[in-house]
């Protein structure tokens, strides 16, 4: 399967002089750093060569769909399976109307860390065009052959959302959901729940020290829309502004519980947060409680209700 | 250059030596992330060590901390400041980081009103500054006048030469006292500084940037560059320089703390007054403001710029907003 | 310490401080210090009495947010921190001699308050002063004892006021404060003109002194914005490269202009 | 800060004998706010009131702690105190020292401490606590009455006999329900119409009582006391004006088709009355089988109306009304046996419901009361019934006990014997369920005369020849029994109306998994709906004889006339709040309401990017019951609940952990 | 870990106003003793217990949190208490998973009539935390 710029140009532009939309949002190159794309708005037919599709469009497009058409913009997105499901997200939190968004689906085989190609092998920059084998990217017309099991993203190691569902159009290419990266989305979840409790703290605790709580993880989440978060309230002091132990705790528990049942598994948390704080860890755990207490299938595709805006008489009852 | 020649352990054990009582603050690897973390002493770096995620501003500026206790007894209320510092050292600090430290000292430092919590914890702080050898993909110190090799606000600074060799160098007195309690004799040596990834596309020379920038205050490039800004604190807070905080009281029934936190000029509410009023009430105000800030406002201040181009907002900024852009944005250029 | 409500409908409240001996400080006309409500928070407010009576501080709060709400439920006797003094304030020996011309506000009047107590004292020292003041309703009106009595009897001093709406006792003049002050038309000859009220009343006030033909060294406005620490340092306050907490909150014109319009 | 005077009741030695008093008044001094402290050996009695007024007067308190006994107690008492003393009660808050405390630990330090805390909490919570005013909603003084059956005919005249005006909207052409099918009733055996037929009379004529038959609830707006009903007028094609109730087109129409209210036994013109004692006694045109509009000609009965009252120009006709209280009474349905297979329902003719045989025994019925079997019009030598057909049964049927089954058994078993002395009658039952005054007496007498209960179930019921067959096995004795019948009647069950959950959506009410409209509150509540202002009587809530639909219905009255006796109502002050500066108008709160109580509106906001409107989430007060569900579903703290706010709550929690 | 002499657990009980509260009251009234550790807050019903509360309590140092409300289907408002069940369970799973004891936090079932198991729930929930000791993850520290 190739990366089929040219025919995501034309579709772009079809949906401009049609118009159908106002504006496409897609990634373009960013002209000082090579292995960097960044969101990118197309207004004009003539400009949609400005837009980029290659294994280098790490940024999640969803939340930033949110505010562009709050103003009633009619926006294209071009939307990997993520972006998707973050959208929908949107749409069914009554953040974004539908009929503003117009999602042209893109099969996604997985985008590639930037920087650490940019360091490792630069001269694959030099690329006009990317293929995609499943397990390498390869440069066209260069051939060179980039293994995802190096470069891939985390977000994308773990993603299991990459067919781009409920889009209004989808980029005709062979592809799935299916990512041979991540056979167990729970593996992590898992192993910290066997943990001894008292190291399960300790792991978290680490992290906690770490986190600069700067909310890089909220503000890229489309999960987190809401119009003025409880996290930064005074009144009530929810959280305080003193960052310890137990405030950290506070927050990412909170900030968990919030996504519980909503949250898309975007990963852009994850990519998003520059010490790494392991949030897919807290999101999934919640996706699989909302699976084995609810059993709620496939609990990161948005519905119009939530799992805990809901209840069944004979919901598990184990407090003991 | 003359510096003093040591083998590595010796450095090592000579640190740990006068280091003695002190806190250590170097930094560390915990997963992939480079980070300023309290350690019993000095370690040799691996060679890919080039900056960390966090730089140590953390433990001069610390994310948040008491500055003073309260407690109420009927209408009367009792204060006492709080004592946040310990003797440290600080070790493995690149010269970007040394130049921010600088820049904040003289912030901090500044009248009418200097600011005395963070300069305590300042004087009792040795900084061991460490020579760049190599750069990582997004440095670009040298575009903003900042040299890989410099010395800055460093008591020490180490510069790793070939193999398990590497001169020291004092520039303060406690690094001179420090320096003289390791044998060896100065000598010249040759060191080769690391050459930034980046270097900017600077419009102007630094001295008119401030000025380029004012003039462009109004430039729809802030726009173009600033809609897709999150509003996340993330490249306020893994800036070495930015200082910016905010303060507010954690009571717990009518005894408590009033602390003073990181706060962040690309946050919603930053500016946002009680009223309701706010003066930067977008991205596009607030992302202006940050580098108007650094570029422009601070040099008209304090005759200095306020980036020392450690890359790390070009490198973990999640929607790819950077100086770079806004550079090439404000001057003109379509994208 | 003693709390006076200032207005009617209670939204302004004028806290009268007496600082112990030892604590006394100094300070000009238009400073501020920082009031702290230990367990609520601290903010900002103007010093509304004159440097002239030093043993009791004045500063009248407007309620807008959560601090100082808590101010305004202060009980008398009970005691708040105060940190100051902040902020330039107006530059009092440079008027010296000239006349003044006060154009305030609601509770903008303030910090003007500060001011005119302060030439009321030295009266000998100044220039006639003229006070130009507005505010919504009668009710509104700050400082009701000195606008009708003390102050009109003062030599060389005028008092005009005017209210956006009046009601059945209001018999004085209804308009806007900057239509108001282009029909007293005031000469610029020999006077500064000092101006503190809501961010669009000193908008179009400049422009009315403007049309004056006030110069641009001739006014002196003062500006507010968020304040978090007081002493330049939070990073917050600044409109360009001017923090007002340090450099304000009392700028000319004149600086104004070269200031971005970030406030 | 606000100015918190406490109160410490010793409630004679109850308290005062555990919590250490004195000790407890020295930290409370010290809590923040708190401005007064006193004692008192009773403080609710009068002395104890007058001294907190006293206190409020003279310390000007802002804020009222009483520490004394449990809230559920006394917590009226001394809002009502609050209110002499000028204060808004809601700026009143207990410490449960007594139930919680005094009463239930021994030891005095380990009570004295938590005495403390107890105290904290409420000083904490209550400096949060804001003056709450309880709305006013007007109410409209008129009631709907859904169902024309005995249950709504009850509550309709209860309620008009109020002297509250009555809207009586039925869905057939006559009053009456399925009492008005039944030929005898149990356990009195009185005949059914002859005690229904004069309250339908009075339904008609009763002044205050508006009704309108062979119509329908189109819709439902509003709520509890201010309800907008729209209801659909079926064209009858018969002028109720002009028509008297001669008869004389019944008699001349031509087509003959099966009479719903004979259960297909008997047969109807396509201009019929259900039956005779119908109220109001006019006809109406069924339009599917009436030859002037299947074929355009016939026209017979407009000529044989000496009234000129047939227009089949007559369209539907939508009328609204306003409201301020809705019955809903809507009744039951009986159970289609067609899925028992093998007992033969349809496929022999001689296969009945109980209903139908109602239908066979009534002298108003096809047989005018003469009971022959449906196949070959013969009186049957033997008839056997089988009960809890469709009940008791989750397989086929419902899980539910109909109730009535058994008694109408006995009773038509009876009506059997005392038709026909020499008709063997058999009864196949589980059990026999004859709770109720002179229930089991009249199951005794039915077996006492001679009719044969077996327990057990039947396998198969066949047509042999031109009887019946039937295979069962008696339980008791373990001994499998053939027999032969004329007539098998089936004791089928009560379920709910085919649309009832149409109506149930419609009103905004619950319905359980069956399709019974939910109560309240199983006990406490047993005829209001979880919507204030709607009401359930009869069978649509369950299924019920008549002695309990007709106190059920009483009841619903006079729940609803208790509502509609006042102008406005108080709305409760302690409901829900939208702080719409916050709110994101996802409504997630709406979702988790159980009252219906949250809706949507548009409001104009300013912001950065200019004027925008933006949905927002708006609580209707008079709804609201305060559960604060909503506050815990909504993310952005937007939607709080006043008294029990988020912020006081947190304090109430850092009091006590302090 | 070690605990502090003379350290009583402390329970943090959130009651329902319709079953829980009462059934304290009833335990009260029929002079049922059980440990002093507990402290109620009433809240009109279970439903009503945001999950931030509990984690509020654990921070500011209650070492348990108890959730009292009607028995399933009597909810005086019908549903909350089982919207409280599913929430409740989710916060006691992601606490144990954070690495705080879900011992610490639990949700019963008591009605007005329950006294006798009020008390019961108390003493069974205090037994068990005075075997865990005070919450130590989360302890803040205070001023010098």
């Amino acid at each position: 399967m190739s990366w089929a710029l040219p025919a995501v140009d034309a579709l772009a532009a079809r949906l401009l002089e049609d118009r159908l939309v106002d504006a496409v949002l897609g990634w373009a190159r960013d002209p000082d750093l090579p292995w960097q794309r960044y969101p990118h708005r197309v207004d004009e037919p003539s400009r949609v060569g400005e837009l980029v599709w290659d294994p280098f469009c790490a940024p999640g497009l969803a939340k930033l769909v949110f505010r562009m058409t709050e103003g009633g913009l009619k926006l294209g997105v071009l939307a990997r399976g993520c972006d998707a499901l973050g959208v929908w997200r949107l749409i069914h939190d009554r953040r974004i109307a539908r009929e503003n968004v117009y999602l042209l689906g893109l099969p996604c085989p997985g985008m590639a860390d930037g920087v650490r190609v940019w360091e490792e092998c630069p001269e694959a920059f030099d690329a006009a065009g990317w293929e995609d084998h499943g397990s390498h990217w390869v440069a066209v017309p260069t051939g060179i052959r980039l293994p995802k099991e190096r470069f891939l993203l985390d977000k994308c190691l773990q993603c299991q959302v990459r067919w781009p569902r409920q889009c209004d159009e989808v980029l005709a290419v062979q592809g799935g959901s299916w990512n041979p990266f991540c056979e167990d989305r729970y593996r992590q979840v898992r192993q910290l729940e066997e943990l001894p409790l008292p190291q399960r703290f300790d792991f978290w605790r680490g992290w906690f020290e770490r986190c600069l709580r700067c909310f890089a993880c909220r503000q890229v989440c489309p999960a987190c829309n809401c119009e003025s978060c409880s996290l930064d309230q005074f009144e009530p002091n929810w959280l305080e502004r003193e960052v310890g132990v137990a405030t950290q705790f506070i927050f990412h528990f909170t900030r968990a519980l919030h996504v519980a049942g909503r949250c898309v598994d975007c990963g852009e948390c994850q990519r998003a947060c520059p010490v790494g704080f392991p949030l897919g860890a807290l999101n999934r755990k919640m996706m699989k409680d909302m699976e084995d207490l609810f059993g709620v299938r496939e609990p990161f595709v948005p519905q119009e209700s939530e799992p805990l805006g809901e209840f069944a008489l004979d919901d598990p009852d184990e407090f003991r | 250059m003359a510096v003093k020649l040591v083998r590595g352990s010796d450095m090592l054990r000579w640190l740990r030596r006068c280091g003695e009582g002190r806190r250590w603050v170097v930094p560390a690897k915990e997963d992939r992330h480079w980070l300023f973390a309290e350690r019993d002493g000095p370690v040799v770096f691996p060679p890919d060590y080039r900056n960390a995620t966090v730089g140590p501003k953390g433990w001069l500026l610390p994310r948040s901390e008491p500055i003073l206790y309260y407690r109420w007894t009927g209408g009367r209320v009792s204060v006492t400041p709080a004592q946040g510092w310990r003797p440290q050292v600080i070790y493995g600090v690149r010269p970007c980081d040394l130049k921010a430290i600088a820049l904040l000292d003289s912030i901090m430092a500044s009248e009418p009103w200097p600011e005395t919590q963070y300069l305590t914890r300042r004087a009792h702080t040795v900084l061991v500054g460490m020579a760049c050898t190599a750069a990582s993909s997004c440095c670009f110190c040298t575009s903003m006048g900042v040299h890989p090799a410099e010395s800055y606000a460093a008591d020490l600074m180490i510069y790793p030469l070939q193999g398990e060799e590497y001169g020291v160098a004092a520039f303060s007195e406690v690094g001179r006292e420090w320096l003289a309690q390791l044998e060896g004799e100065e000598a010249d040596a040759a060191f080769s500084p690391a050459v930034p990834a980046l270097s900017l596309p600077m419009p102007t020379s630094l001295e008119d940037l401030p000025g380029w920038l004012e003039r462009r205050f109004d430039d729809p490039g802030w726009q173009r560059l600033a809609w897709r800004c999150l509003s996340c604190g993330l490249c306020a807070y893994l800036c070495p320089t930015c200082y910016c905080y905010g303060i507010s009281d954690v009571d717990r029934g009518g005894a408590g703390r009033r602390v003073r936190w990181w706060d962040a000029c690309t946050l919603p509410d930053f500016s946002r007054m009680a009223g309701g009023h706010d003066p930067r009430p977008t991205t596009t105000e607030r992302v202006r403001q940050r580098i108007m800030h650094k570029l422009a406002y601070h040099p008209a201040r304090q005759g200095e710029i306020l980036c020392t181009g450690c890359g790390r907002c070009i490198e973990y900024c999640p929607m790819g907003i950077h100086l770079p852009a806004a550079l090439r944005l404000l001057g003109g250029d379509g994208r | 310490m003693e709390v006076r409500p200032e207005t009617a409908s209670g939204d302004i409240k004028t806290l009268r401080v007496r600082l112990p001996e030892e604590d006394r400080f100094s300070f000009r006309p238009g400073q501020c210090a920082m009031l702290s409500v230990f367990g609520v928070g601290e903010c900002m407010i103007s010093i509304s009495s004159p440097p002239t009576r030093p043993e009791e501080l004045e500063f009248s709060v407007k309620r807008v947010g959560r601090v100082t709400a808590a101010l305004h439920e202060l009980e008398p006797g009970e005691c708040i921190g105060i940190r100051g003094p902040y902020g330039n304030g107006f530059p009092v020996e440079e008027l010296r001699g000239k006349g003044l011309l006060v154009v305030a506000g609601g509770i903008g009047l303030a910090p003007l308050r500060s001011l005119v107590n302060y030439v009321v004292d030295r009266r000998e020292e100044y220039g006639p002063m003229r006070i130009v003041y507005g505010a919504r309703t009668p009710q509104d009106l700050c400082f009701k004892e000195e606008i009708f009595r003390s102050w009109p009897g003062v030599p060389q001093v005028e008092v005009h006021l005017t209210v956006d709406q009046g009601d059945e006792e209001w018999t004085g003049p209804v308009g806007l404060v900057p239509s108001f002050l282009e029909e007293l038309a005031p000469s610029p000859e020999g006077v500064v003109a000092l101006t503190c009220g809501p961010p669009i009343m000193i908008k179009f006030v400049l422009e009315a002194l403007q049309n004056l033909g006030f110069d641009d060294h001739q006014v002196l406005t003062t500006l507010e914005l968020k304040m978090q620490c007081g002493i330049g340092k939070c990073g917050r306050c600044n409109i360009g490269s001017r923090y007002v907490c340090v450099d304000g909150p009392v700028f000319s014109l004149k600086e104004l202009r070269q200031m971005p319009a970030e406030y | 800060m606000k100015r918190v005077g406490v109160f410490l009741c010793w409630c004679g030695s109850n308290i005062a004998g555990v919590v250490d008093m004195d000790r407890l008044q020295a930290e409370v001094e010290r809590m923040p706010g708190v401005v007064h402290v006193e004692q008192n050996k009773y403080t609710c009695s009068d002395p104890g009131q007058e001294s907190i007024r006293r206190a409020i007067r003279e310390h000007r308190l802002q804020r009222v702690v009483v520490a004394a006994c449990s809230p559920r107690m006394h917590e009226r008492t001394f809002r009502a105190m609050m209110r002499t003393a000028g204060l808004n009660p809601y700026l009143l808050e207990m410490a449960n020292l007594r139930e919680h405390c005094s009463w239930v630990h021994r030891d005095i330090d380990e009570a004295t401490a938590k005495a403390v805390d107890l105290v904290r909490r409420a000083v904490f919570k209550v400096r949060l606590a804001r003056p709450l005013q309880s709305g006013k909603v007007p109410i409209t003084r008129r009631a709907l009455v859904l169902g024309g059956g005995i249950a709504g005919i009850q509550a309709a005249l209860d309620l008009a006999d109020f002297g509250i005006p009555v809207v009586l909207v039925e869905s057939s052409p006559s009053l009456g329900g399925r009492m008005a099918q039944l030929d005898k009733t149990f356990p009195t055996l009185d005949c059914s119409s002859c005690i229904l037929t004069p309250k339908m009379v009075e339904v008609a004529t009763h002044p205050s009582i508006r009704l309108l038959t062979y119509s329908e609830v189109e819709s439902v707006e509003g709520y509890v006391g201010n309800f907008k009903v729209l209801v659909r007028r079926k064209a009858r094609s018969v002028d109720e004006q002009r028509c008297t109730g001669c008869g004389e087109c019944l008699s001349k129409c031509p087509a003959k088709v099966p009479s719903e209210f004979d259960l297909g036994l008997g047969t109807r013109g396509a201009i019929y009355v259900p039956f005779p004692q119908a109220v109001p006694n006019v006809p109406v045109i069924d339009r599917q089988s009436c030859l002037y509009f299947t074929r355009g000609r016939c026209r017979i009965c407009q000529r044989a109306c000496p009234a000129g009252a047939i227009d089949y120009q007559q369209e539907d006709r939508l009328e609204s009304y306003e409201v301020g209280a809705i019955v809903v009474a809507t009744g039951y349905d009986q159970f289609d046996p067609a899925a028992y297979g093998e007992y033969a329902y349809r496929a022999s003719p001689n296969v009945i419901t109980g209903l139908e045989f109602e239908r066979l025994v009534s002298s108003t019925g096809p047989t005018g009361g003469r009971i022959l079997t449906p196949g070959g019009g013969r009186e049957p030598q033997r008839v056997v019934f089988i009960k809890c057909v469709g009940s008791r049964d989750e397989q086929r049927g419902a899980s539910y006990c109909s109730k009535t089954c058994c008694m109408y058994v006995a009773k038509q078993a009876i009506l059997l014997k005392e038709k026909l002395p020499r008709c063997e009658v058999y009864v196949f039952y589980m059990d026999v369920r004859a709770a109720g005054k002179d229930y089991e007496e009249f199951y005794l007498r039915a077996r006492e005369m001679g009719v044969q209960y077996v327990r057990g179930r039947v396998a198969r019921v066949f047509p042999h020849g031109d009887r019946l067959r039937i295979r069962a096995e008696d339980t008791l004795i373990g001994r499998r029994l053939e027999l032969e019948a004329d007539l098998v009647v089936l004791a089928s069950a009560m379920v709910p109306r085919p649309d009832a959950r149409q109506v149930a959506r419609k009103l905004g009410i619950a319905a359980n998994q069956h399709g019974f409209f939910s109560e309240a509150h199983p006990k406490l509540r047993p005829v209001e709906t979880h919507t204030a202002g709607i009401f359930l009587a009869g069978a649509a809530q369950g299924p019920k004889d008549i002695p309990d639909s007709v106190a059920q219905a009483g009841a619903a009255a006079s729940k609803a006339a208790a509502l509609l006796s006042r102008q406005e109502m108080e709305t409760e002050p302690v409901v829900a709040e939208v702080n719409e500066h916050w709110c994101s108008g996802c409504l997630r709160c709406a979702r988790v309401c159980p009252y219906n109580a949250i809706s949507e509106r548009e409001i104009r906001v300013r912001t950065a990017a200019g004027v925008r409107t933006k949905t927002v989430a708006t609580v209707n007060p008079g709804l609201c019951q305060g559960c604060g569900a909503c506050a815990v579903a909504c993310r952005d703290g937007a939607m709080n609940l006043a008294g029990f706010a988020d912020q006081q709550v947190l304090a109430e929690v850092d009091a006590l952990c302090l | 870990m070690s605990v502090r002499e003379g350290w009583r657990p402390k329970i943090v009980a959130f009651c329902c106003n319709w079953c829980s509260y009462a059934g304290a009251d009833l335990a009260g009234t029929s002079r049922i003793p059980y440990p002093a550790s507990v402290r109620i807050i009433r809240v009109p019903c279970s439903g009503r217990v945001n999950p931030v509360f509990v984690v509020r309590a654990l921070q500011r140092g209650a070492d348990g949190v108890l959730v009292a409300g009607c028995h399933p289907g009597d909810c005086h408002y019908s549903t909350g208490n089982l919207y409280a069940r599913r929430r409740l369970l989710v916060t006691r799973r992601l606490l144990a998973y954070m690495g705080i004891e879900p011992e610490r936090l639990r949700l019963c079932w008591v009605s007005a009539s329950e006294g006798e198991r009020f008390a019961k729930v108390i003493e069974e929930m205090t037994a068990v935390l005075e075997k865990l000791g005070p919450v130590q993850q989360l302890r803040e520290e205070g001023p010098p």
